[in-house]
């Protein structure tokens, strides 16, 4: 399964957990499931159907520019983090 | 519109007429009525040098000059700084050293070197650095501009 | 930028008349400062006056017993390449040749630097330790002036309307005698003086004591400003760090700067002293050499 | 030039041919936006706020309006009201209803400058008086400018609707605070116990302006049919038509935007001012063409300068040289609307090190200053000025080399950064290494007042969607069409990259920007992505031109195309032999003309490091500084073009120094902009700054097919940082607030000495 970091302002929802593990074959997918253990997580990530302005999907080490379309393997590394101005960090 | 002002003056070698308002700087005149566009305005406050054009040789701003004071005046800019069918030295070495990014300033600064290589043929780094120092670039930190304006000098001594 | 008539006269007759005309009507000598302030609309004219054609106002000349004469539309490029003012007054030049860049030295003037009448003018204090007179024509006649009383507030002078400064005189410098100008501004060039300081010293024949001095300041009062009291401790006491430390002091007690945009009146006052301190210094190597 | 992995063998990458544009440019024929006149063109005028917050009570354009010459004047009621909507927008994304309402204000004015109506005359003269005419009534209401002042439960409140963001959820208090965002790792607590040393400083930085040369300009002409064409200097056409597009609620099919030579941009030339105004002028006026321009006043006042900060920074270390824990705040201005680079700095503050246990936490906040735009890896200089300073003085309080301390705590590919991502291949130990063996570095500094500093610096780069197409001609050349405007050298880079593909000397390819109509989107020149993102397009149009040129070989020689082997230039076949021009000259009667365009949207891009070396003297009497000896070095991936590599280089250590040492906006008390010239707002001039020493280090992005990263933005990161640093050396001040001017050096070596 994937595992997904947390970011630190979510972590409240989690328990504290910064590092999650959610099935799906996409980053849409893993939210959803997400969603199921970690109930108020989706809202937080997603508004109007997009993945949230302010944030970038960071996959493996590198930035999505497909962001919750992006396909997942089950060893994919899943990063939410704040977007920088003139592109994600790496 | 106030009354227009007739004006005669010698531009890049060539006998020029042009009516302008007396209110009108050499700047707008040159840009907008002669259409030499080579000069710019980057503050139009004659702190940059962006619109540096040469008066009976004397380096001056253009935006600093009113049109109707260059009556019976000797005028080069820019556009009248390379020789017929080839690039002046300074021109040259700014390309070789890669002196330009955005190039707005370029001309200004082409314009300002060749004034201080009409007089002082051989000059120093400080001398060029003091002479330039009207001129401001935001994209090279100047030191490509500096090495061209020596480079040029080299050149035209050989 | 206000619409203006544009006048080119060639005598200095006909410029009074045309300054003596109905409305505004503003010289124009560089325009360094002009330009700028009428497209800003900060001052008003209905004429410009060029006076680059007139004789009077365009010459330059150096006389050993008379001293020199710097007409008021006399470039500052033309002024500080002139071997004889080089020769005599470097003071003088240290004031004149930092107005801008080299661009701006071409078209500023001598004439306009005092006319702008900004505290920060940098040719003024150097003039006032010089003991520059100004030279005045109007309506009711000529007159003259002393350099220091020429601005009476920031942006405005003595003259009464219908007058124009002709001239600046200089007189010739007596022997051991030493001027220095020197300004502080972050930048090392385009900038505007935070502070400005001045120094003329007459030293006796042996360089050891001062016989005489002056000293002025810019930016730290609504004028350049003379500090008598300073050139009066001077006057008769040897010439060591000591004395020198405290004319700086009197000086730095004499300013009254403001906080603006350029400095804050702590820095200003600090630097009153540093560069007083460093003018006589330069003055008196000056003065012996 | 420093080489860390195995070199690739390049004909033309790496080489310094001459500008493609440059002749233009040095004779003054290059036409910039502002140059452009068109039959019948009106000149525009824009009338600007004297206060940094009221209210518009009422506005009474009737005396304008009947001012002789005049041919339309608009307000914001002339602008389509917006929904708030978040559009991505380059560097930064940003609320359209915003953006529609700093173009020209609605209801409140909320800085000094901020644009109230517009004019359009037959001449600059006639529209300024005219503008000039409008009246305006006010409620002027109190201005707030200092970030912690703004969060004050008891400011005043510059946007009634905004409430705090965290990461989806709102605030319930109206504030200014737009977002608070918080990047944690470890536990910071155990962190900082097992600490042997702990530095803690807090920091202010001034907003400051990115400074080009050309003011922003704008022509529009809109026609009898609803089509608009748009010249401006822009750093992204693309996003132009988009901006323009969502403001005037207009097609994006109906514009097109010509993208004119740019007089500069570092991120300011991203948000669109001008353009719609030059629209509805242009359509108010009867269809004839409008220019606008901005003069130096207003883009120092108005236009996106970046933001002022309050940064605290508290980090910690063993006696063995590891850094153990570190902790900062960010307060970042967004200026009048939402959207400062408070999450690119967040990104950059902690970036270069090893970092165990560590937390980051950053607001935006509006103030009543204009809104701020990108500036060269927007966010950066400030944070690294704060964690650089604290690093050296982390090192300092170690006894070790401030260039080793670095070395020993240097991120390298597998670190995770505080957000949790893992770097890839990146070059800061190489870059560290090379700063350390550097000439530079290896000579001794003597004298009384002389110090030297050292930081490092990190931006993460961008790749983004790029176009480009390319036919090829029969006298053997190659004409490529890019989207990406060219503000320093990018063209030629561009035209390299799609030589060296096809084997071919830079002389056979040219390249020009084209126009929104004439090429596939590309985002601007932003991101340090061109030479990247633009360069990878450029590769597969030169891929797919190799391929259809080999089938033209193939039918010709009457065999398979898969026979045919391309390589430096020439096709072969057995014993068949064809030369790219002889192959050219042939085109028509081989299917006739070849072209080929591609698209990228590249997500392997790769992070730049930097790190610079200064020397400076002090005169403690005045406080002045003097950089006697500069160096950068950095790692470029690939050094395409490498004379403007190094430019990038110095231009940006330029900027940065400037920022160090001078460059401030000073507003007075009621929000007035006291400095919008440039006499006193103080950029370098030549005499100020010293040669610019470059050392270019090239560990290739695995991620690029020359292996290029991008360079134009992580060399303004560190300056501010390493001045800092030999300020300290030189006189022993720690310096915590930019710009480092004359008068805070004096009046803290003054508090020193009690």
């Amino acid at each position: 399964m994937p595992v997904v970091w947390i970011p630190a302002l979510l972590r409240p929802l989690t328990g504290g957990q910064a590092r999650v593990q959610a099935a799906g074959a996409t980053v849409q997918a893993v939210i959803v499931s997400l969603e199921a253990q970690y109930p108020g997580l989706q809202a937080r990530l997603i508004t109007d159907g997009q993945l949230r302005p302010e944030l970038a999907v960071v996959v493996d080490g590198q930035t999505s520019p497909l962001k919750l379309r992006q396909p997942l393997t089950d060893a994919s590394e899943v990063h939410f983090v704040i977007a920088m101005s003139g592109g994600a960090g790496p | 519109m106030s009354a227009m002002t007739h004006v005669q003056t010698t531009l890049n070698g060539e006998a020029v007429e042009f009516l302008c308002e007396p209110r009108q700087s050499l700047l707008e005149v040159l840009r907008e009525t002669l259409g030499l566009t080579g000069a710019k305005e980057g503050c139009n406050n004659g702190n940059c040098g962006a619109c540096n054009v040469l008066i009976d040789g004397a380096l001056v701003n253009a935006c600093l000059v009113l049109a109707v004071e260059v009556q019976g005046r000797t005028l080069t800019t820019i556009e009248g700084i390379a020789p017929p069918g080839g690039l002046h030295p300074l021109q040259r070495q700014f390309l070789e050293h890669a002196a330009l990014q955005c190039g707005f300033c370029t001309p200004g600064f082409i314009v300002a070197a060749k004034a201080l290589l009409d007089r002082t043929p051989r000059p120093s780094e400080l001398e060029v650095r003091q002479w330039l120092a009207g001129n401001l670039c935001r994209c090279t930190g100047y030191d490509r501009i500096v090495r061209a304006v020596l480079a040029a000098a080299e050149e035209a001594q050989t | 930028m206000r619409a203006f008539e544009y006048h080119s006269p060639d005598s200095l007759e006909q410029t009074l008349t045309l300054l003596a005309g109905p409305g505004q009507a503003q010289p124009l000598a560089g325009g360094t400062d002009l330009l700028p302030q009428l497209r800003e609309g900060r001052r008003p004219a209905d004429r410009v006056i060029d006076l680059k054609r007139v004789p009077e106002l365009n010459a330059l000349t150096y006389d050993p017993a008379r001293g020199l004469w710097v007409g008021a539309a006399v470039a500052c490029y033309r002024l500080c390449h002139d071997p004889a003012v080089i020769q005599h007054y470097p003071g003088v030049v240290d004031g004149a040749h930092v107005i801008g860049a080299v661009q701006i030295q071409f078209r500023a003037t001598v004439g306009g630097n005092l006319c702008n009448a900004s505290p920060a003018a940098d040719s003024i204090p150097a003039l006032i330790v010089h003991t520059a007179v100004c030279h005045i024509a109007g309506p009711a006649g000529a007159r003259t002036l002393p350099v220091e009383a020429f601005c009476v507030g920031p942006g405005r002078t003595a003259l009464a309307p219908g007058e124009i400064l002709v001239a600046v005189s200089v007189p010739p410098p007596a022997p051991h005698f030493g001027a220095h100008y020197l300004r502080f501004i972050p930048r090392n060039e385009m900038d505007i003086a935070v502070v400005g300081a001045a120094a003329a010293v007459t030293l006796a024949a042996d360089g050891r004591s001062f016989v005489a001095a002056r000293v002025a300041l810019g930016a730290v009062a609504a004028t350049p400003l003379l500090v008598p009291e300073a050139g009066a401790y001077l006057a008769g006491r040897p010439v060591t760090a000591e004395t020198i430390a405290e004319a700086a002091r009197l000086a730095q007690a004499a300013a009254r700067p403001i906080d603006d945009v350029r400095g804050t009146a702590a820095f200003r006052r600090h630097l009153s002293a540093v560069l007083t301190r460093r003018a006589l210094e330069r003055a008196v190597e000056r003065a012996r050499a | 030039m420093t080489t860390a992995d195995k070199p690739t063998e390049f004909k033309v990458l790496g080489s310094t041919p001459l500008r493609q544009d440059g002749v233009d440019k040095v004779t003054g024929r290059a036409q910039y936006g502002a140059d452009i006149r068109l039959p019948g063109m009106l000149y525009g005028a824009v009338l600007r706020s004297p206060h940094a917050h009221a209210r518009i009570k009422a506005i009474d354009t009737r005396a304008a309006e009947a001012y002789p010459g005049v041919r339309a004047v608009v307000t914001a009621q002339d602008l389509p009201e917006l929904e708030s909507k978040v559009a991505d927008l380059g560097e930064g994304s940003m609320n359209l209803r915003y953006q529609s309402n700093n173009i020209l204000a609605r209801d409140k004015v909320l800085y000094f400058g901020h644009a109230v109506a517009a004019v359009a005359a037959v001449n600059a003269h006639a529209a300024e008086a005219a503008a000039a005419l409008i009246q305006v009534e006010y409620e002027v209401l109190p201005p707030v400018l200092d970030v912690r002042q703004a969060m004050r439960p008891d400011a005043p409140i510059l946007l009634a609707e905004l409430r705090t963001d965290e990461l989806g959820q709102k605030g319930e208090q109206p504030t200014n605070v737009a977002a608070h965002y918080l990047d944690e790792a470890g536990d910071l607590e155990q962190g900082f116990r097992e600490a042997d040393v702990v530095v803690e400083r807090e920091f202010t930085t001034a907003m400051v302006h990115q400074g080009y040369i050309e003011p922003q300009n704008a022509t529009a002409l809109v026609t009898a049919d609803g089509q608009v064409t748009i010249w401006c200097s822009t750093q992204g056409a693309f996003g132009v038509r988009e901006q323009t597009a969502e403001i005037l609620r207009l097609p994006v099919s109906k514009i097109r935007v010509i993208p004119m030579e740019i007089g500069g941009g570092f991120g300011g030339k991203i948000g669109v001012y001008l353009e719609p105004l030059a629209v509805l002028l242009s359509r108010k006026s009867g269809h004839r063409p409008v220019k606008l321009t901005m003069s130096r006043r207003d883009v120092l006042a108005a236009t996106g300068p970046t933001s002022g900060s309050y940064i605290k920074v508290k980090m910690g270390a063993n006696r063995a040289g590891q850094i153990t824990a570190a902790q900062a705040t960010l307060i970042y201005e967004a200026g009048a609307y939402p959207g400062s680079p408070v999450g690119s700095a967040m990104g950059v503050i902690f970036a270069p090190y090893r970092i165990p246990n560590a937390r980051v936490e950053g607001y935006d906040v509006v103030v009543n200053k204009p809104r701020t735009a990108a500036y060269r890896a927007p966010g950066g200089t400030n944070a690294a000025f704060a964690s650089e300073t604290v690093v050296d003085e982390l090192a300092e309080k170690l006894g070790l080399d401030p260039l080793a301390f670095r070395l020993q705590n240097g991120v390298q590919e597998g670190d995770r950064r505080v957000n949790g991502v893992a770097y890839k291949r990146i070059g800061l130990l190489e870059v560290l290494r090379a700063a350390q063996s550097s000439a530079h570095y290896q000579t001794p500094l003597a004298g009384p007042n002389r110090g030297r500093g050292v930081a490092a610096g990190y931006w993460g780069n961008y790749g983004g969607k790029s176009s480009a197409s390319a036919s090829v001609n029969a006298d053997g050349t190659v004409s490529l069409q890019e989207g990406s405007v060219d503000i320093g050298g990018s063209r030629t880079a561009l035209a390299m990259q799609l030589a060296e593909t096809l084997g071919l000397p830079i002389e056979a390819v040219r390249a020009a920007v084209a126009d929104t109509d004439a090429v596939g989107e590309t985002e601007g020149t932003y991101g340090s992505r061109t030479t990247f993102a633009t360069g990878w397009a450029v590769y597969e149009v030169g891929q797919q031109l190799k391929t259809q040129l080999c089938e033209r070989a193939a039918r010709l020689w009457n065999v398979a195309a898969e026979q045919v082997q391309y390589a430096a230039g020439v096709f072969t076949s057995g014993e068949q032999r064809l030369t790219f021009a002889e192959l050219a000259a042939q085109l028509d009667r081989l299917g006739g003309p070849v072209v080929a365009s591609a698209a990228v949207q590249p997500k392997t891009w790769g992070p730049g490091f930097a790190a610079h070396i200064v020397d400076v003297e002090v005169d403690p009497e005045t406080g002045k500084v003097q950089v006697l000896r500069y160096t950068a070095v950095q790692d470029a991936g690939k050094a395409v073009y490498p004379n403007y590599v190094a430019s990038q280089m110095q231009g940006g250590a330029a900027q940065g120094i400037g920022w160090a040492l001078n460059e401030e906006y000073v507003y007075d008390a009621q929000g007035r902009l006291l400095n919008a010239n440039w006499l006193d707002y103080r950029m370098l001039v030549t005499l100020d700054l010293p040669m610019l020493e470059t050392v270019i280090v090239e560990v290739p992005n695995p991620g690029h097919p020359f292996g290029v990263r991008g360079v134009g933005e992580v060399p303004i990161v560190p300056p501010a940082a390493a001045v800092a640093n030999a300020l300290y050396r030189a006189v022993g001040v720690r310096m915590a607030e930019l710009p480092m001017a004359p008068g805070r050096l004096v009046a803290a070596l003054q508090a020193r000495q009690g």
